[in-house]
């Protein structure tokens, strides 16, 4: 049975249900704001925003797979790779370039020029130190760690403190194999 | 029609909405994290109201806004509109959509919810999923009403849920034969 | 452009988020000052006229002197108000629409507090150009 | 003429969490059900030891006389396995799509608890359709 | 152009009203009152003075229906240039009003008069009103008649009628002479000129049109005159023509004026009442008013004149007739067009009047913005003309615009205006209102208001007026400082220092200035002085009133259970109160309040002014007295509302949670209490548990008797105060004004808890005496009290609410030093062995062994070693305590025990108790050393042996169950209760180098040391031994219980407790049983010289013995005792031992668990304690008979070389005798 071969980020987004973007925006804004009130230390809003991106992702990833085809990665370059092209662009329709590899390929940059996070959004300079799509980073950690990959995640760059783009830095701190103990071998050629 | 996302980037927002709410900070408070919900809705509605009324003359009554809500509103929204529209001509609109996306991927297991007490206790099962399944449609009420209030008509937002996907047992069967499921959201809107 | 504009954002409970003196004419603060008198007084003309109406330009709904007072309401009951001595209402409808969109997107910005005075310095240079180029 | 006998899904750790079964061959009891699935979790993971190529995923399908088990793994260590008629067809795409059912009306159900036994109406429902022979046939084209 | 005006204007008769002569102000305002009132005169009023001269030219004059109108133009006007055009311009009638008092002669009144009407030269009537006349006056009145009218000093109805009539008067020789005029107008015709003419001579051609001009000019005139006699038909026929005329010869400017005429014919005609269609009609007629006036604008003469201004009232009469919310649209469209004309009016005064006539009408519309609008040009207007009339009127002007800018003065807003030393806000039930002044900002048009206040403030300041300058300045400052740049603050504050320089001192100004004042706190009564509410139907109306605990000073500890909900407070009349305020000021400049201090509306209060100085942004919180002054609710108003950013925040001082102001009232003086301690209020300084009385004065301050007074304890260490005279107190009520009574309080001092040990060891005594009268150790009296239920000065204020009563604490503050400190006790076991004595000791019940005791009148050495016969004194046990004294003085410790005996009743009775008492020695502690005392337990004793004591062994023997064990249980209970008894027994004394004394409290010690041998201690041995001597002579034995056999024991053995040697000895041994069962046992009685050598047995035996000594079995039955007799003959003089023992035979368990036996079979043995025998070589005298008592007995004894032995020994002696 030769496996479905996997789908490029265009189709499945094309085949998904999809919103107005303008909602999920809006949406997730006042999420940002009520914590803001809520909450009243920014740090602790982003550490809630990355809580709740985390929760998200490790729901998030099955359907992903599910819907992608995507057979497991060679590595971790082809792991970012497939984050970047196919699922920003199957969840959130855009596609993320992959930059700023380390010399043993534990660690790359996600680069973002267009977010839907963050259409509309100003920085007051209340809200200063608040990394406002921190949800994102969540997300990817939680995906990540649901394939046994433990990383960390954290903004080099944001457009609203006047950066010119989203950068996000994945590195990859281990592969948890406890609970695969037949996927050690995976991989043993990186 | 503008940008889009998937699906599937909202409704994780709004499980997360609840989940933070209702299990993080207000666990013991459950009107509380109520109150919080709608306030997230009530910005999205005012802000959207605003932003989809752009185009359109003002309204100049309120059931001109009400049916702007039920049609292009919700159609901006959810991709349908309101299936039904009521009024009792006292301030009171029911707004009713039988296929409310945001229902359509709940189903509540009762039986998940009293794993303590096996015993019958079915109706209590059943309230507390439903008061599980009323914490998400907090966040629509507070749609609408912000949208509304933003229009000039204050109003109270309240939805109605007893006939939930999975609160009533008896349209199972029904629903087997035919597989786009109903998942009815009632809105009920009293201009204050 | 017209030499006298003054530019004024007024809540749907009249207090004014914004506030702009785009013009040619040299600013004298006690004209400013007039123009916002102006603007305040011609509030109570638009309130009566956003209800008779449904279109959100008013057009010209008052004048004093040689400045006229043109007004544009949005479905959330917020005003734009422009007081200018130049009459041409095409640029000024147009003006209007695009300061309506800049003022939704500050509405969409979800740190906005709607009602609250609007202080991005993005959206006062943006109003700014659409003055020159419309008015 | 090829009959799916039973659905298991199996967690990470190897917890059954769903079992459902169809048709009347190859009924088990829960115990029977529970026992099966743990077995079936430890010989996958040994059978990638003992694989003579590397990186191999595990077994994929077992034929026995009486019966084909055929398994789907995702990535997230879930098991998807349906116990079917000896020479069922297409029985991937059932899993694949069962898969996808799985992530729609299950992981997208807010009341779904991770790693926690299934109890969702509407995936049953699914499943349901899903399973009827003609649409197993017809995912196979 | 004229202010005011309407369609109807033209219908109205103008008549100037002119003061002749002196006239005081006043008057005149109310003569003129009087007057304007007759501005309407039904024609049918008017006709009794009417008389038709010739045909009247107004055929269709509604004489019943139709009315004259007056315009009276007080103190005239100046002719205007368009009265031909317009003859409602006209003055047609002149009224004089003169002030008889205050112009005497009226002849030159009458000049005066006549002079002014000179003045009026269109005028066709003449009347002077000379208001109450002197009778002189009236007079001289008679001759001439005229002009003059007086009116005769009378009612005020008499009066007005009078004027009535005089005015309906004028008004028919008014309508006379627009009858003349018109008729000479029809026959003659007139030549009508305006302004607008060009003065060139009209060429030859055009003298027909000008002719035809004329005509119809004539015509609109005549229409003018017929309406202003009130005669709308004939007006309109008039105009009719002259529209025609001058539509003809294009005369534009009077065509208008004919229409303006004919609209208000059509209006008169109607009578006032509006329909949609005349309203039409009026409004197409009106616009094509306007154009006309419009068109009739000639280029020439534009500059000089021009018809602007008609055009433009017209527009404002169209205006001012569709004046309603439904046409707003229309009226605004008239009115902005109107103020457009604003710029092009040449005359200034002229755009002045547009500007408020616009205002106005905006301000009837309901656009108050637009009206605040246009007030505000007209303002500006005023202050262009640099004097102090425009300056008034400015402000005047200005004053309108404040509601719309919400700037307004408080003064407008609440006529009673706060005082401004407490902030801006009114409080009720301590809800904080805040007040407009803070609701604008959240309106953000401030700098709209700056700019108005600004202004008022100008005009103020140019018109002289202080107070408005210091409100407007004070509004300002207060509401926008943060704008105000510091230079800005300080002109403001110089502005508010210059408008209070020339304000008469005293004066209120409605609205605060600087500084901001919030109310801080109410400092609550000192605790000496608290009220508590009593209720009349409750007696113990104190009950659950007193403080809790140490909190006593807080605020809290009132009483009110609800403290956290709205607080009251009560007043007391004549007793000073404070009220904390904090006072702020964010300003840029020095602030000097030069006096503030509490007002309250009710006024029923005086306050203490106190002057502060605040620099730049400071805050302060300040104490503002005063007394109350009477009976009644006092409302102190609330704290300041937040303004712009909180002024206190941005001083720096805290942020305050709204004070809730408590409902206060104040009631009639009370009683008031004061106390002190007589010997000083200081800390009464005590050993631990010294002793000590203080006396505590009490006096009525206050000017009502004392009547209830109820004390009771609070605070720690309550104990400690072990009596107060209540009693005394009671008895001195009811306590006068001035009276004072003193009351003993005994106090005990209590023990120094650890804490305070330690800090009393590192700190000298006077350091830790400090320390003691602060903290809340000690105990306080709480004493309430009330006055008379009511009072009666003064009645009850509201309804049947007795005065309340008060409570005085009297903090008892002691301090207690350590004294005596107890380090340690123990027990101590000695020998002391017991003497045979012949008095055969009772056994000790513990009862009567007291009465015994005492009896027995002996050296307290002898008592020491005073035994119990049967326990004898061996392993006779002492309680040691050893007592340090860390003091600076001498201690000396009496231990006595009190034995109280339970079966006498009266044992409390001193006698007995002190009877009851031992006194051991007196021990002295020096300071800073340690001693022992002792304490003898031997006293304590059970009299009975049970199973009770051991539980633990009650199982084992067969009758167990629920029952039994019940039963032990309490019968622990009981032994325990008896232990404890017994210790409490011991008492401590101690007496402190000043004289001070007290008791250590050492139970607890006693009762751990006692702990671990307790049973040794107080639990008899199942048996006990005695020896004594048998009486030799009577063989009848002695009753042993007998009181009376006792004594006689006593006396025979009191003599010595020893025996002879070398003589037979009767002896009985006494064996008691102290348990509750029979007991069996085999005795055996050994003797041991001083050696310890067994004397009896062995070759070597000294002692001969009758009787069997040993393995003798008997059984005693439970609590009895056995003796058991015997004789020994002692050989050798000396000290000797008796010791009884006895094995028991199958012992029960409790015997066993007593003995503390492992092994069931092993025997039970128990041992007496020793006795001590003293035997003395006979007298010489006694020997011989000694001696043949020998032989008689030697006959009984067995031959034994002892014998011959002890013979010898005889001889030995008796050859030591005979020398």
């Amino acid at each position: 049975m030769a496996p479905v071969a996997p789908r490029s980020g265009d189709a499945i987004f094309a085949s998904v249900e999809r919103v107005n973007a303008e909602l999920f925006t809006l949406t997730y804004g006042a999420i940002v704001r009520q914590l803001l009130t809520d909450l009243e230390e920014v740090e602790e809003v982003n550490k809630q925003l990355d809580q709740m991106g985390y929760n998200i992702g490790i729901r998030l990833i099955d359907e992903f797979l599910a819907k992608s085809n995507v057979s497991r990665c060679v590595d971790f370059k082809e792991t970012a790779e497939v984050i970047a092209k196919v699922g920003f662009k199957m969840f959130l329709g855009v596609t993320a370039s992959v930059t700023n590899w380390d010399a043993d390929g534990m660690s790359c940059s996600l680069i973002l020029e267009d977010n839907p996070l963050v259409d509309f959004v100003e920085l007051p300079d209340t809200c200063q130190g608040l990394y406002y799509c921190n949800i994102l980073s969540g997300v990817i950690r939680g995906a990540l760690e649901m394939v046994s990959m433990k990383t960390e995640v954290t903004w080099v760059r944001d457009m609203l403190r006047g950066d010119d783009a989203f950068e996000l830095q994945v590195k990859l701190l281990k592969q948890v194999s406890e609970e695969y103990p037949y996927k050690d071998d995976e991989y043993s050629e990186v | 029609m503008g940008r889009e996302v998937s699906e599937s980037c909202v409704d994780s927002l709004l499980t997360e909405i609840v989940s933070t709410y209702c299990n993080g900070f207000y666990a013991n408070k459950p009107e509380l994290a109520a109150r919080r919900i709608e306030a997230i809705g009530y910005q999205v509605g005012h802000q959207l109201s605003e932003r989809y009324t752009m185009e359109r003359p003002r309204f100049s009554d309120h059931l001109e806004a009400i049916k702007f809500i039920c049609k292009d509103f919700w159609s901006e929204l959810f991709k349908k509109q309101i299936d039904n529209l009521k009024t009792n001509h006292r301030g009171t609109f029911v707004l009713q959509d039988n296929r409310f996306r945001w229902l359509a991927r709940m189903s509540v297991d009762p039986s998940s919810e009293n794993s303590s007490s096996p015993q019958d206790p079915s109706t209590m099962a059943e309230n507390k999923a439903a008061q599980a399944v009323g914490m998400h449609l907090y966040f629509p009420c507070g749609i609408i009403r912000g949208a509304l209030s933003n229009l000039g008509i204050p109003c109270a937002v309240s939805a109605d849920i007893s006939n939930l996907p999975a609160c009533d047992r008896n349209n199972i069967t029904k629903r087997n034969f035919d597989p786009c499921l109903v998942a009815p959201l009632t809105a009920h809107c009293e201009l204050s | 452009m017209a030499s006298t504009a003054c530019f004024m954002i007024v809540s749907r409970n009249d207090i004014p988020i914004y506030e702009a003196e785009v013009g040619t004419a040299l600013k004298k603060e006690d004209a400013a000052h007039q123009h916002q008198f102006i603007l305040h007084a011609a509030l109570d003309i638009v309130q009566d006229l956003a209800w008779t109406t449904s279109a959100m330009f008013l057009k010209a709904i008052d004048r004093f002197n040689d400045l006229v007072v043109s007004v544009y309401v949005t479905a959330g009951h917020t005003r734009l108000m422009l007081l200018h001595d130049s009459r041409n209402d095409d640029g000024i409808k147009s003006f209007f629409q695009e300061v309506h969109e800049l003022y939704i997107k500050i509405l969409l910005n979800p740190l906005y507090l709607p009602g609250s005075r609007i202080t991005s310095s993005h959206f006062d240079t943006k109003v700014r150009a659409l003055a020159r180029k419309y008015l | 003429m090829a009959a799916i006998y039973s659905l298991y899904i199996i967690n990470k750790s190897g917890g059954l969490i769903f079992y459902k079964d169809y048709g009347s061959a190859g009924r088990m009891d829960t115990n029977d059900s529970l026992r099966l699935a743990s077995l079936w979790h430890s010989m996958h993971a040994i059978s990638q030891q003992l694989s003579p190529i590397g990186g191999c995923m595990g077994i994929e399908l077992l034929e026995a006389d009486t019966f084909d088990l055929h398994c789907f793994q995702s990535l997230t260590g879930t098991k998807f396995f349906v116990v079917s008629e000896p020479g069922t067809q297409h029985v991937e795409g059932l899993l694949k799509h069962i898969y996808e059912l799985y992530t729609d009306y299950v992981l997208k159900n807010p009341f779904y608890e991770m790693e926690m036994p299934i109890r969702c109406e509407l995936f049953d429902i699914n499943l349901a359709q899903a399973v009827q022979k003609d649409r197993v046939a017809f995912l196979g084209r | 152009m004229e202010p005011d005006v309407s369609i109807e204007t033209s219908s109205m008769i103008r008549i100037a009203v002119l003061p002749i002569g002196p006239i005081p102000p006043s008057h005149f305002r109310d003569y003129v009152s009087m007057l304007v009132r007759h501005h309407k005169i039904e024609l049918s009023t008017i006709s009794s003075f009417y008389t038709e001269h010739q045909k009247s030219p107004f055929a269709q004059q509604p004489w019943d229906s139709g009315t004259l109108r007056f315009k009276f133009m007080v103190s005239g006007s100046p002719p205007s240039p368009w009265e031909d055009f317009q003859s409602n311009r006209k003055i047609l009638a002149v009224i004089g009003i003169c002030h008889c008092p205050s112009s005497p002669d009226l002849d030159s009144v009458t000049e005066q008069f006549s002079a002014v009407s000179k003045g009026y030269s269109s005028s066709l009537v003449q009347r002077c009103f000379a208001f109450c006349p002197g009778d002189s006056q009236l007079e001289d009145d008679r001759k001439k008649g005229g002009n003059l009218i007086l009116f005769p000093p009378a009612d005020r109805q008499t009066q007005e009628f009078h004027l009535q009539t005089m005015v309906q008067d004028i008004a028919a020789s008014l309508l006379m002479e627009f009858e003349k005029w018109v008729l000479q107008a029809e026959s003659a015709g007139t030549i009508l000129k305006t302004p607008l003419d060009s003065q060139a001579s009209l060429s030859s051609e055009e003298v027909i049109k000008a002719k035809k001009r004329r005509l119809g000019r004539a015509q609109k005139t005549i229409g003018d005159y017929c309406l202003l006699a009130g005669s709308p038909v004939d007006a309109n026929a008039h105009y009719s023509t002259a529209l025609e005329l001058a539509r003809l010869t294009g005369d534009y400017f009077w065509y208008a004026g004919a229409l303006e005429g004919r609209v208000c014919a059509l209006l008169m005609d109607r009578m006032g009442q509006k329909d949609p269609v005349l309203e039409e009609e009026v409004k197409y007629q009106y616009n094509s008013v306007i154009l006309h006036y419009r068109k009739s604008f000639i280029q020439d003469n534009a500059q000089r004149v021009s018809p602007l201004s008609f055009e433009l009232e017209a527009t404002l009469k169209l205006a001012r007739f569709l004046c309603r919310r439904e046409l707003a649209k229309e009226v605004v469209e008239l009115l902005t067009a109107a103020a457009d004309g604003a710029k092009s009016l040449i005359d200034a005064s002229d755009r002045l009047i547009l500007y408020v006539e616009v205002a106005r009408l905006f301000g009837t519309l309901g656009y108050h913005r637009k009206s605040a609008f246009f007030s505000r040009q007209v303002a500006q207007l005023y202050l262009q003309q640099e004097n102090r009339l425009a300056a008034m009127s400015a402000m005047q002007v200005l004053a309108m615009t404040t509601k719309a800018y919400r700037v307004q003065s408080r003064a407008s807003i609440a006529k009673h205006s706060l005082p401004n030393e407490i902030g801006s806000t009114h409080t009720d039930g301590g809800k904080i209102h805040h007040h407009s002044v803070v609701s604008l900002f959240e309106s953000q048009w401030n700098t709209l208001q700056m700019v108005v206040l600004r202004e008022i403030l100008l005009s103020a300041v140019r018109a002289g007026d202080p107070l408005a300058a210091w409100s407007a300045a004070a509004r300002l400052l207060r509401s926008y400082y943060p704008l105000i740049t510091p230079a800005g603050q300080n002109g403001l504050a110089i502005a508010l220092a210059n408008s209070a320089d020339r304000l008469p001192s005293g004066t209120r100004c409605a609205d605060p200035a600087l500084p901001f004042i919030r109310l801080h706190s109410f400092p609550l009564y000192p605790s000496q002085m608290d009220i508590v509410k009593r209720n009349p139907v409750r007696e113990d109306w104190w009950a659950g009133s007193a403080p809790s605990g140490p909190f006593i000073y807080t605020p809290f500890s009132k009483g009110e259970p609800n403290h956290n909900s709205k607080q009251e407070l009560i007043w007391i009349v004549g007793e000073p109160v404070q009220v904390l305020v904090e006072l702020a000021n964010p300003c840029g400049f020095d602030l000097m309040v030069d006096s503030i201090y509490l007002s309250v509306h009710s006024g029923n209060f005086d306050a203490f002014p106190i002057s502060v100085n605040l620099p730049p942004n400071s805050a302060k919180v300040i104490m503002l007295s005063g007394i109350p002054t009477k009976v009644g609710p006092m409302t102190i108003p609330g704290s300041q509302g937040l303004v712009l950013s909180d002024p206190f925040r941005c001083c720096g001082s805290a942020k305050l949670k709204n004070v809730s102001v408590p409902s206060i009232s104040v009631v009639p003086p009370l009683p008031l209490l004061v106390s002190h301690v007589v010997g000083g209020d200081g800390a009464v300084i005590l050993y631990e548990g010294e002793i000590h009385d203080v006396w505590i004065s009490l006096a009525n301050a206050g000017t009502v008797p004392v009547e209830q007074v109820h004390i009771s304890l609070s605070g720690k260490n309550q104990d400690s105060v072990i009596s107060v005279a209540y009693e005394t107190l009671k008895s001195a009520l009811p306590l006068k004004p001035g009276a004072e009574v003193t009351i003993p309080v005994t106090l005990k001092a209590w023990q120094l808890g650890l804490v305070d040990l330690d800090t009393a060891a590192t700190k000298n005594f006077s350091g830790s005496t400090v320390r003691q009268g602060k903290d809340g150790s000690s105990p306080m009296l709480l004493i309430h009290y009330a006055g008379p239920l009511e009072n009666s000065e003064e009645p009850p204020t509201n309804g049947s609410v007795v005065p309340p009563g008060r409570r005085l604490v009297v903090p008892l503050n002691i301090c207690v030093l350590q004294g005596l400190s107890f380090v340690k006790a123990r027990l101590l076991s000695m020998e002391i062995p017991a003497h045979v004595g012949g008095n055969p000791p009772k056994p000790v019940h513990v009862e009567n062994s007291s009465s015994e005791e005492v009896t027995g009148s002996e050296s307290k050495t002898d008592r020491l070693v005073k035994i119990d016969p049967y326990r004898g004194s061996w392993g006779l046990r002492f309680l040691e305590l050893e007592l340090s004294n860390p003091t600076d003085v001498v201690f000396e410790i009496s231990v006595s025990v009190q034995l109280e005996n339970s079966n006498n009743e009266d044992s409390d009775s001193p006698v007995d108790r002190a009877a009851a008492e031992f006194g051991y020695p007196k021990t002295r502690i020096d300071r800073d050393y340690t001693a022992r005392v002792l304490i003898p337990l031997e006293h304590f004793k059970l009299p009975v042996l049970d199973g009770s004591f051991f539980l633990k062994d009650s199982q084992t023997n067969g009758t167990t169950g629920k029952s039994s064990s019940f039963s032990e249980k309490n019968a622990k209970a009981e032994l325990n209760a008896s232990i404890k008894n017994l210790i409490s027994r011991i008492k401590v004394r101690w007496q402190s180098g000043r004289n001070s004394s007290g008791e250590l409290n050492i139970k607890d010690a006693i009762q751990s040391a006692l702990q671990t041998s307790v049973m040794d201690v107080l639990l008899p041995d199942p048996l006990t031994f005695g020896f004594r001597l048998a009486e030799s002579c009577s063989g009848q034995d002695a009753k042993l219980d007998s009181p009376k056999e006792s004594d006689y024991q006593v006396q025979s053995t009191s003599s010595k407790g020893s025996v002879l040697a070398h003589d037979m000895t009767p002896m009985e041994v006494l064996v008691r049983n102290n348990t509750k069962e029979m007991i069996r046992m085999s005795l055996n009685i050994t003797c041991r010289d001083v050696a310890g050598e067994n004397c009896i047995e062995g070759k070597k035996a000294t002692v001969l013995w009758a009787g069997v000594l040993s393995g003798v079995t008997m059984e005693v039955p439970p609590l009895q005792e056995i003796k058991h007799s015997f004789s020994l003959y002692f050989l050798v003089p000396g000290e000797y031992t008796l010791l009884a023992a006895a094995v028991i035979d199958e012992a029960n368990d409790i015997l066993r668990a007593r003995a503390k036996t492992n092994s069931p079979d092993e025997p039970i043995f128990c041992r007496g304690a020793p006795f001590h025998l003293r035997t003395r070589s006979p007298t010489v005298a006694s020997l011989g008979f000694k001696l043949a008592a020998i032989n008689v007995n030697l006959d009984s004894l067995p031959k034994t070389p002892e014998v011959f032995s002890l013979d010898f020994r005889i001889w030995f002696q008796n050859a030591a005798i005979q020398p």
